[in-house]
């Protein structure tokens, strides 16, 4: 029964893993991440399921690969610099199409940078997943509550479409506790008939082959079945774009001006948009949801003769998010930028400032 | 009576079951097979005594015995 | 409505626990909380700190430039933080550690006997439920009664523990009357 | 007459890929033989990393799948824990066992992790053609080494059956060889005992099998047994070492 | 003395590296590298320096981290899967802005994939190197020469920004023969005053105290100082968008239709515009040489008056390097894809043919 | 009166920003003890990878710089083969050195590498709040280990100075102890004879510190040398392995 | 003028060697001339092949569709590539392998009896060379004494190999003549 | 004679030294530093020998000995 908990982000975003029928969970130590894996090192085995501490992030991510090809849900969490030791991994999960769900709980900078909260990691997962190109299905969530409920939905598109998903939250998010809603317990599906499941073999069922590679297909030769194979897999993605697109629109109807942001900064921004329409500035906010597939039809379609002007949040420098926007807007609307680097927030006050010196 | 049995599209004429053979009756054939190996040919098949040694040292599995 | 809470001491004071405690008994009073603590490596040997809103409406950022209510518990902490109080708010100050404290202009200074007011009530430890007795009672976000039945619940396992943590809540509950 | 032996029927009907002489193809046939035996082919699964190890999963008839290379450790681990019913073998290069997986494979031992690890030592990388391994010889000449491995800046090879045997958790660790049927029919020995342990009382276990790569040794398959007795086995002694 | 000789594409860049200075090399074996790793490995310390074979590609670039901090000019090369293992350590290299080369010898797809050359690790250099969000300079030469030339410079630009920098070449240069020109033999400078450099401590230098993160700068805290020095790093990256950017027009001036293509594909469609040309078909070639930064404003540049229509080809299915270009070419302009993925070659036959079809 | 003791002039005039009682103090104050002993604080460079070690670098006066967790085997070896005649010190936590960077420190070690590792075996991840390390007790709490590791799928505490010992190629390995003040001189003269071999005749050494993580055991620093004493030196025990 | 090559055999047959020698040879020649192997793991127990470009102009691909001379050594070369020569090209096949070669309409077959001719020359390795010596007069993309130049250079190291590879050069020179 | 001096701004009462002085003059001030530490204080400073062992135990170069 969905229930109401105080709870921290890392926690319910965990615990939430769990009510999806999640009964895998790997991970290394790092800071943001910590609260994730401490919580899971009991709570995933109360649940009946198996809590590996890895040895590496490295060793971590594969762990999730054995047992995605096992046919159970599996997933790890990690931060910036785990991310990046897990890329080959991911580009092999993508290849071979296992359903996974990676969480990146961000953090700011490269190498060590530093510990709090941040969105620097926008363009590493939203291009490709490690070398080749390929990717998988990236999600933004905002808040503790919308993490929770895209985790508990993501196994499911993660099997549907055969692919990992990445779900990127930060340090602010996973620290933070605020009440939130718990979704029910739900089953997972019997995968075991699933050809990227090795194991459990039925009587008569073929032997598995599974590799990260398209070594099968319809053509004569290897690399012409890889590229057959990744023009399909590129069509997938396409249908993403059709189906898989999620964005807010937030006070938008008779907004002149735009706020475009995602995860946290949204939240921050959506603060600030009210402060704004108390003081009668009609504000509003477009917020991806997906960063793969991106808005991006969604994006091109705000329109000129509406939107005098647009601002974008968020907590990265260099930036990031900003660059991937712009190339969508209409050319005609001017495009500003806020941003927070360093681990530092962005902040409400800051916001409405920014948007005040655009009118 | 002992017979071996090599599967010709199997063996690729690697030798290690020349040297094992305890009546030394293996050798490379003078024909090659689809893939350009000289596959392996018992000689003087009689004096097999069915020991299984090249089979078991055969790499490639390309050796059935029979007795 | 919005009031926002920043809490500093160093590793031993328990202002982690004070900030959840805020969350805890905000959202029992049926309002919305944040609570999002400072964290990590860079704390090390430093101070500790977290930062707590509480509002009628759902809550945006869980940080802020500046805060309605500071709460120094130690003097790194009153050095780093007291320049962080809204205009118009209050920087509440543990006496017994910081001496000669001062707060800027149009900032109200509350200073409280903290570790005295907890040997008081029965135990050194408890001077974050003083602490939080007393920011229940001065800023009026949370129903005083929610706010000790929410302090009794995650404080007090033990039935050997109310005892001292009603007291501390009360003496906290007291002073903040008396500050206001 | 009476066929005495003949191709496993979990070997599929495709002959290897391997080089003439590789002793890939003896090590997979005798897993083969060994998953007949215990009447497992179906259950077994392989994992089959990066290396000439990759493509075991073509020529046999249990389910496998593939690993980047060097994590067979991880991957197994996450298979295994979640399949804690199915036997497991990794089947593993010494370069990958040894050099990039290196932390993946002691971790994997120190856990105990419920699974068999089969890992030819051929001394060389053989799939990307024939440079030095961790386990390379002293003076051996590679594409990397080709004035021989020095130890000044390569240090010794690598034994990595006596350093799992030093780890408490494992059970039985052994190294064997497949250069003469006398210690083939030994390897296919230890490699049941390892999968007894596996599937009867649960526990981590370790199978080196010295083997020939004649194709970046430079070498005549023929001779390779030969060699192996006179230089590699005085490196690497067979034998158990634990359990 | 420079001199000719004719060379595989992967032996040349070594040499010239070794040409350039370079005094260390750590590399881990992987197809189509191997060659490189194998030329190194007699021919570096034959110059001096030092060769390690790395156990893994990890190690192999925190090996070249460490001979940048003694002063030395360092570098690695791998492929795909092991630059994807390297993300993290570019990433730390990129906060710490320590100079040294990386060659990435392309093969094809994700995991395995296959092991012929290919483009598919455009996105995954070009966006960030790894978490953070921090980039270097990155080129795409066309032919061996090419590459030789930038492989001469790369260190000087490095310790000029003090940035990584990224070469890509694929397995298609890598492996091919040709004849070339090598370049004399050049000095590396003393860095051994520089501040990321450790060790041989003259007297009354200070101490060096050398991380990844800019935990020094003129802000108060961590936090700040790394948002400072981020935000002078991005300033960086923006002079060279005005300072390093190379393309090449090639037959250009007359055209009627563009391709736009970089690298071996570009090489190869060079020759399809002869042969077009000699058809009397006007068409000309850009070709970015520059990844990053990326020639935008040239791009953007073209003229839609003149222009009538544009063909980019890539060797990467997924495409990439045609998704990075339409955000850059004037709206007004078709721009069509030939592409080939697996490991496949473009051909200058095929190019011709999709040329015509756009007539 | 003369000073017969005080603080090295290697350290720098920064208090250090450990917990207190955290004998990463004791060792850097160590290492730079014995660096002004040898005469060397201005040519001793320090790896001061991620964990609670990176904060060396501000209390030392020698160079110093930082390496990705786990990697310092290999930022160290590309230093040192660069700069040949520079002492140098990777100065590692017990989870960078002996879990994320296994492969890293022993392939450094197998390959002899000329340089001293000194690791600190704190037995958790010190920076990242207490979470299990390689080297964590059977039945020790940790915050990833909230019942007690159990041997039963986490295994038993690795013993890196053992499996360093185990490779041919190092030329001193050693376990002290900082709990006490008698070990604590016999780290200062381990870690001096390990710099001394460095120097004069070069080769890897491996001195493993054992010391007290009081903020994460949840101890009080003044009762943790007798925990060490009668818990953590019976799974650990101090000595010489190997030079 | 551009001539395209696609050689093919199995490991020991030499035909990476013989793409390199005719790449330094019309480079000798003053040509432009490229090279390009097939390599690695898929290449394990099956063929070996290459392709060589030369031309008067710069070149561009290293690769073709199709090729103007096709050389296949043994069996599974002559299935996979004898589809691959251009029209009005030619498919040279190993006579000693591959019997009942046949080749596309348009293309033009010739049949070598290689390892004949190479144990003729002196030494069964040297097919290579023989092959060489056949193009470079088949094609005339290669001046023949600049060819033999440049292979004596590269294949005879020892003074001992010159009259072997010598005769095997002048062998497939001769073959290479008459199959014009 | 022999003195020990410990600086109170290095000293983070750890307590480490008060159980390795054999004359047990070692212990906790009721002052805190800035830091908020109780730091070490001598008392019956005329026991001192100067044997060094707190200061060879100080984690934190805190203590200095003077003979
Ligand atoms: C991350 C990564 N690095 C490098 C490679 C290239 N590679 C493929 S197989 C191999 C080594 C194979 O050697 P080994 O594991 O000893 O197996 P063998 O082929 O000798 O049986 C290497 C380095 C790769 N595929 N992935
Ligand atoms: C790739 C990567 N993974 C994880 C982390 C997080 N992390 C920082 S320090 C640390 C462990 C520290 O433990 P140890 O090495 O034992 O040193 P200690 O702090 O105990 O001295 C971890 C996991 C990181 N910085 N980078
Ligand atoms: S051992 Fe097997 S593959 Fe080798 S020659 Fe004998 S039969 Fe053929
Ligand atoms: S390269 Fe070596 S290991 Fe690989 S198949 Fe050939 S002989 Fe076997
Ligand atoms: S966390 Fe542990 S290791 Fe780190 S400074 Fe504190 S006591 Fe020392
Ligand atoms: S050991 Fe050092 S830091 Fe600890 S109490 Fe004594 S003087 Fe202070």
């Amino acid at each position: 029964m969905s229930e109401k908990v105080v709870k921290k982000g890392n926690e319910a975003i965990c615990e939430a893993a769990i009510r999806a029928g999640c009964r895998f969970f790997s991970g290394y130590p790092i800071t943001p991440q910590t609260t994730a894996t401490e919580y899971l090192s009991w709570r995933m085995p109360e649940a009946g399921g198996v809590f590996v501490q890895a040895e590496s992030e490295v060793s971590a991510i594969n762990m999730v690969a054995g047992s995605a090809m096992a046919g159970t849900r599996a997933m790890t969490a990690t931060s910036g610099p785990g991310l990046s030791l897990m890329t080959e991994t991911l580009s092999v999960m993508a290849g071979t199409r296992l359903p996974a769900v990676i969480v990146n709980i961000q953090r700011a900078g490269a190498g060590i940078g530093a510990i709090t909260g941040n969105q620097s990691d926008f363009y590493m997962v939203t291009k490709t997943l490690g070398h080749g190109g390929l990717t998988g299905l990236v999600y933004g969530p905002e808040s503790i509550q919308e993490s929770i409920d895209i985790m508990y939905e993501s196994w499911d598109l993660a099997e549907k479409y055969r692919t990992p998903v990445i779900i990127m939250t930060d340090g602010v998010m996973g620290q933070m506790m605020e009440q939130v809603e718990m979704p029910d317990y739900k089953e997972a599906p019997d995968l075991s008939d699933q050809p990227y499941v090795a194991g459990k073999r039925k009587d008569g069922r073929k032997k598995h082959l599974i590799m990260d590679s398209p070594y099968f297909g319809p053509m004569p030769t290897q690399n012409d079945n890889l590229e057959y194979n990744y023009a399909e897999y590129e069509k997938v993605y396409e249908s993403w774009e059709e189906n898989e697109v999620r964005y807010e629109e937030y006070m938008m109807e008779d907004a002149e001006y735009l706020i475009v942001a995602w995860g946290t900064s949204a939240r921050v921004a959506k603060t600030a948009i009210r402060h704004l329409r108390e003081q009668g500035i009609k504000v509003g906010l477009f917020r991806p949801i997906t960063l793969v597939p991106f808005p991006k039809k969604q994006l091109q379609a705000i329109d000129k003769n509406k939107i005098k002007g647009i601002l974008t949040v968020e907590m990265s420098v260099p930036s990031q998010f900003h660059n991937e926007v712009v190339h969508y807007i209409d050319k005609d609307i001017k495009v500003e930028k806020y941003r927070r680097g360093g681990g530092n927030m962005v902040l409400d006050e800051e916001i409405e400032e920014c948007v005040k010196k655009m009118l | 009576m002992a017979k071996v049995e090599i599967d010709v599209n199997y063996c690729k004429g690697c030798g290690l079951c020349f040297g094992v053979c305890p009546k030394n009756i293996l050798k490379a054939s003078e024909d090659v097979n689809a893939k350009g190996y000289n596959y392996a040919e018992q000689i003087d098949a009689e004096k097999c005594t069915a020991c299984k040694l090249c089979a078991i040292m055969c790499p490639d599995a390309a050796i059935s015995v029979y007795k | 409505m919005e009031n926002t809470y920043l809490l500093a001491g160093f590793g031993g004071q328990g202002v982690q626990t004070l900030g959840q405690l805020l969350t805890y008994a905000a959202t029992d009073a049926e309002k919305y909380a944040t609570y999002l603590p400072a964290y990590g490596g860079e704390m090390r040997g430093g101070t500790s700190n977290c930062t707590v809103k509480i509002s009628d409406e759902p809550i945006g950022s869980p940080a802020a430039r500046s805060y309605n209510y500071v709460v120094v518990m130690n003097l790194p902490s009153y050095n780093a933080f007291k320049g962080k109080v809204k205009e118009g708010g209050t920087l509440f100050v543990n006496s017994d550690l910081i001496t000669d404290a001062q707060a800027d202009e149009g900032v109200k200074l509350v200073e409280v006997p903290l570790m005295e007011m907890a040997k008081e009530a029965g135990s050194p430890v408890v001077t974050n439920v003083v602490m939080f007795g007393l920011l229940c009672a001065y800023a009026g976000d949370i129903d005083l009664d929610v706010a000790k039945g929410t302090m009794l619940q995650k404080m007090a396992h033990k039935e050997k523990f109310i005892p001292v943590n009603t007291k501390a809540f009360e003496l906290g509950v007291a002073k903040g009357q008396e500050a206001k | 007459m009476e066929c005495i032996y003949t191709k496993s029927k979990a070997l599929s009907a495709v002959p290897t890929s391997f080089c003439p002489g590789c002793m890939h193809g003896t090590a997979i046939k005798l897993i083969a033989e060994v998953s007949e035996e215990l009447g497992i082919e179906n259950d077994l699964v392989v994992v089959a990393p990066i290396g000439c190890a990759v493509f075991m999963g073509a020529f046999v008839e249990f389910d496998s799948f593939g690993s980047p290379h060097g994590r067979p450790g991880a991957t197994g681990t996450g298979f295994k824990r979640s399949n804690p019913d199915v036997p497991l073998i990794l089947y593993q290069g010494d370069g990958d066992c040894a050099s990039i997986g290196l932390a993946e494979t002691m971790h994997a031992a120190n856990r105990g992790e419920n699974f068999t690890v089969v890992m030819i030592n051929n001394q060389v990388y053989g799939m990307t053609g024939g440079q030095a391994a961790p386990t390379t010889l002293p003076g051996q000449k590679t594409t990397t080494s080709p004035a021989g491995r020095a130890i000044e800046g390569t240090g010794y090879p690598i034994r990595l059956a006596e350093l799992i045997a030093e780890l408490k958790a494992p059970k039985y660790v052994t190294r064997q060889s497949l250069h003469t049927p006398k210690n083939v029919l030994a390897a296919k020995k230890a490699i049941k005992k390892a999968l007894e342990i596996q599937i009867n009382e649960g526990g981590y276990s370790f199978v080196e099998l010295m083997s020939a790569c004649p194709t970046n040794w430079k070498i005549d398959p023929k001779d390779a047994p030969k060699y192996m007795e006179d230089v590699v086995l005085k490196e690497f002694p067979v034998g158990d070492l634990k359990g």
